[in-house]
């Protein structure tokens, strides 16, 4: 027996193999997606919070700050700022004094002009992200 | 050059290359806004130079890819491409629509251009990397569609080779998965988790077969192996990507609200992810070490070598130091993670279509083989500038990150973000410099295309005697 | 050639060893000496497995240890967690 | 890496022979296989190190007799493809066919017993996230019924094409390398039969 290592079936594992694992993918998927609801804090999600999701992103909140650990990393965390402030009012506050040019010499947070209404929607969004189970991440308050 | 239509490749490389020096300049102004927080603040904050930055990037490697592809597909389906006024057509739609959108991004607030765009129809603006309005994204599935007719109906009506059909299957599995940046449901966990069947799956999974799939062409051509031996290795790395690298995507499922059982998961098969890249770097020297000649493009043979290891050390090791989900609840989400981005997505996508352009340039600009010695030492210069400076960015980025971690999550008394970000400024000082110095060789690249181009080609000196052993 | 005698023989030890695992389990003995003596048998069936199965037996160089190797590293890590288990 | 295979390089006589039977593309893909199992096992173990009680509490609620059932009638898929081998190698290509197909049958009886004890868990509510004892047995032992179903699908498409008369003595290596991964997947669950219902 004279032995081989074809090009043929480098090729079938190639295939195979990747059909495998995308269907290994596809199952664990399918069980995520059924488990997600006892983790995602879905029944939190009212118009509000997804109104405030719709302004997270307009205002791509997510190139400065990580939401959840992903984004940029140039300004805190947010996925637990709810609980680092305490509240909505907080929250609010804070976004509504950032000063119009900045702060000389620091990285600043621009003005965005929210509506109370916004404001409002911006704080239920990252109240309800806070309360997502989050495998307990991340390890301490300052995110 | 064997085909006429392969010429469409070049204004692709040419833009790639100008947007190349877009993305680094803008690199360069979010670096100094890292210590100077109020540097052209509030003209262009931080998130736009960012965007700017990382959707250039994007841009100018998929410039870089259907370069590559309208080079390549011609030669290996052994005929014209179906369509070279379609490929040009196609080139400025995308240049055109690509610069409105940088452009846009710049000179207008971005929930401004969210509105212009229309974007509440069909909300998908606004997350990481798929920053672009809606209407760039259904341009660039228009795009992208028109290229894969385009390249597809070459292949399959031409001859069909492992390479030609290994890139058709990554670029199909490009433009596949860009249709999940479309999908944005208002759970911010579902959001999350189909987000990454974008960008996982794009980095280390299908963009991986077209990175695979160039480095077999430019080494088949320069180094003369028999094309059995290297799509057989094309394979079986390929084969072991996809194996490690899709349900690696859990690695990404850690602390997004998604079960517990994906840090398992993802922790086991993403260790598996250095291997492909480890047996590429191993391939591309062997290949090299086994050439039947000498090309006389050596620069274009560093680049190939260059990519295996610069691969292999971005995505491969430095991917590995922060994957297992114990040293991931730490360092998610830093500037270890920053760290790895830049080496891996240097290593591995920006060095691999370098590879291609240094490779197919001087035959698109009528040399006959090679660009004259002159032009070859300083285009090497521009590689080891860049090179090392990528490694050093890293280095500096590496160690922001495992101070940061230290202070803000590992300490006894964990110091709030700002305060720590200022603690690293040191570093971050030194990633700018080292920045500096990255633009100096990509400027020293660009310096090759025009220096020695008078000169006689670089010969081809005679082969080595060790050749084939 | 494969010889289907030594195929025989294989497959019958096999299956005893399997009963005698399976004997340990239902008589519900625990401890790490029997433990570590059914995790002992089973690396023993998997080297045959190797050998015979496979066909490893008559080579030479790295492919011929390859099943070994991964039953010792395997069986080795087993062992160590299960003595840290009983030992903490 | 030696990636220089010369085909020319091998004696005859079996005792010197370098590369296992098969293709050497698919003992990498094996290679590749066992390691992502030796990680799975050790996380196993020493997770249950740090869970002794709750390991050894679900692991009773396991069925022993089932596993008993399977580890048996994959040893005996195996035999049947040594068989199978041993059969083409001689040249009885008809032989070969009705051994492959008895394996085929035995893998689907596997997954005919293993599918039951899964009916069983389902019905109780156990998932991937019910605890880490339950995570770690489903996760390990789905991955392997995963492997299971591949296993028989190369058998099959093997059976039918040496009744098509692709194989003969001369040129069999397609049996070789399929006939060796349906060993790694018996190797495997020699190790997870123990490990996961036995060992406590």
């Amino acid at each position: 027996m004279s032995q081989a290592f074809t090009k043929a079936m480098a090729r079938n594992i190639f295939y195979g193999g990747s059909l495998f694992f995308i269907l290994l993918f596809l199952a664990l998927t399918f069980d995520t997606d059924s488990t997600l609801p006892s983790r995602d804090n879905h029944a939190a999600i009212t118009e509000k919070v997804a109104m405030g999701k719709a302004l997270w992103e307009k205002n791509d909140c997510i190139g400065c700050h990580t939401l959840l650990g992903e984004g940029a990393y140039f300004a805190p965390e947010l996925g637990n700022v709810y609980k680092r402030f305490g509240s909505t009012d907080a929250i609010k506050a804070f976004i509504k004094g950032r000063p119009k040019n900045g702060i000389p010499g620091r990285r600043s947070m621009p003005q965005f002009n929210f509506t109370d209404e916004e404001l409002d929607a911006i704080a239920a969004f990252l109240k309800y992200a806070s309360e997502i189970n989050t495998n307990n991440w991340p390890p301490n308050i300052q995110g | 050059m064997q085909y006429q239509s392969q010429r469409v490749a070049k204004p692709y490389f040419i833009a790639a290359i100008g947007l190349f020096v877009g993305q680094i300049l803008f690199g360069l102004v979010m670096g100094l806004q890292y210590v100077m927080g109020d540097f052209l603040f509030p003209a262009i904050p931080f998130n736009v130079a960012r965007m700017v930055h990382t959707n250039l990037l994007i841009v100018w490697l998929l410039f870089g890819f259907m370069g590559a592809a309208y080079y390549l597909v011609p030669e290996e389906a052994e005929r014209e491409l179906v369509s070279p006024k379609l490929a040009l057509a196609m080139f400025w739609i995308f240049l055109v629509a690509g610069a409105l959108t940088i452009l846009g991004y710049l000179f207008v607030p971005y929930s401004s251009l969210a509105d212009m765009t229309g974007n509440s129809i069909l909300p998908t603006m606004g997350r990481e990397f798929l920053e672009q309005p809606t209407i760039t994204k259904l341009g660039i599935v228009v795009v992208a569609l028109a290229f894969l007719f385009n390249i597809g109906a070459t292949i399959l009506s031409g001859r069909k080779t492992a390479v030609s059909l290994v890139l058709l299957i990554g670029l199909a599995g490009l433009a596949v998965m860009f249709l999940f940046s479309f999908y944005n449901p208002d759970n911010l966990v579902k959001d999350k988790f189909y987000w990454w069947w974008v960008v996982h799956l794009w980095v280390e999974g299908v963009w991986e077969l077209i990175l695979g799939s160039i480095l077999a062409f430019v080494l088949i051509k320069t180094t003369g192996v028999d094309r059995e031996v290297i799509e057989k290795w094309l394979y079986v790395i390929i084969a072991m990507t996809l194996i490690t690298g899709i349900i690696g995507t859990g690695h990404h499922y850690y602390w997004i609200g998604t079960p517990a059982y994906w840090k398992w998961w993802g922790s086991i098969f993403s260790a598996m992810e250095p291997i492909p890249f480890f047996m590429m770097t191993v391939f591309a020297f062997n290949m090299v070490n086994r050439r039947r000649r000498n090309h006389p493009n050596k620069a274009a043979v560093l680049w190939a070598l260059g990519t295996g290891v610069m691969a292999f050390l971005g995505a491969g090791v430095w991917g590995f130091l922060h994957t297992l989900a114990p040293v991931n609840y730490y360092t998610h989400g830093t500037q270890i993670t920053a760290a790895h981005g830049h080496m891996a997505f240097y290593g591995a996508y920006v060095m691999i279509v370098l590879t291609m352009i240094s490779y197919a340039m001087p035959m698109l600009r009528g040399r006959e083989a090679a660009n004259s010695n002159r032009s070859q030492v300083v285009e090497m210069w521009g590689f080891w500038l860049m090179t090392v400076s990528i490694v050093f960015i890293t280095l500096f980025l590496t160690a922001a990150g495992i101070l940061q971690v230290y202070l803000q999550r590992m300490s006894e008394n964990p110091l709030p973000f700002m305060v720590v970000q200022d603690k690293l400024a040191l570093f971050y000082w030194l990633r700018e410099i080292t920045g500096v110095v990255f633009l100096i060789g990509l400027v020293v690249y660009i310096a090759s295309f025009f220096v020695g181009s008078r000169e006689p080609e670089a010969s081809v000196s005679p082969a080595p005697a060790e050749a084939g052993a | 050639m494969t010889n289907t005698r030594s195929a025989w023989i294989v497959y019958l030890l096999l299956s005893g060893l399997t009963l005698f695992t399976w004997g340990v389990a239902r008589a519900g003995y625990s401890g790490l000496g029997v433990t570590l003596l059914v995790l002992g048998v089973a690396l023993l069936k998997g080297q045959m497995i190797g050998d015979w199965f496979m066909s490893l037996r008559g080579l030479r160089g790295f492919w011929r240890w390859v099943i070994v190797l991964w039953l010792l590293l395997v069986g080795g890590l087993i062992t160590a967690a299960f003595m840290i288990a009983t030992g903490g | 890496m030696d990636m220089h295979i010369k085909t020319t390089e091998q004696p005859t006589r079996p005792a010197q022979r370098r590369y296992p039977p098969g293709d050497l593309a698919l003992w990498i893909f094996i290679l590749a296989e066992l390691s992502v199992f030796a990680v799975f096992f050790s996380a196993y173990a020493f997770t249950r190190a740090q869970h002794v009680e709750l390991f050894s509490t679900y692991q009773a609620t396991l069925d022993c007799n089932s596993a008993l059932a399977n580890t048996l009638v994959l040893i005996t898929a195996s035999f049947f493809v040594v068989r199978a081998v041993a059969a083409i190698q001689r040249d009885r290509s008809a032989e070969t066919v009705r051994w492959l197909w008895l394996a085929v049958l035995m893998a689907g009886l596997f997954l005919l017993i293993k599918g039951h004890e899964y009916a069983h868990h389902l019905a109780a509510g156990v998932t991937l996230s019910t605890n880490t004892f339950y995570m770690f047995y489903l996760s390990l032992t789905f991955f392997h019924f995963m492997h299971v179903i591949l296993g028989m699908l190369v058998l099959l498409v093997l059976a039918v094409r040496t009744r098509r008369g692709h194989y003969s003595a001369a040129e069999h290596t397609d049996i070789e390398s399929g006939a060796s991964y349906w060993h790694m997947v018996d190797l495997v669950w020699i190790v997870l039969f123990p490990l996961v219902y036995v060992m406590r």
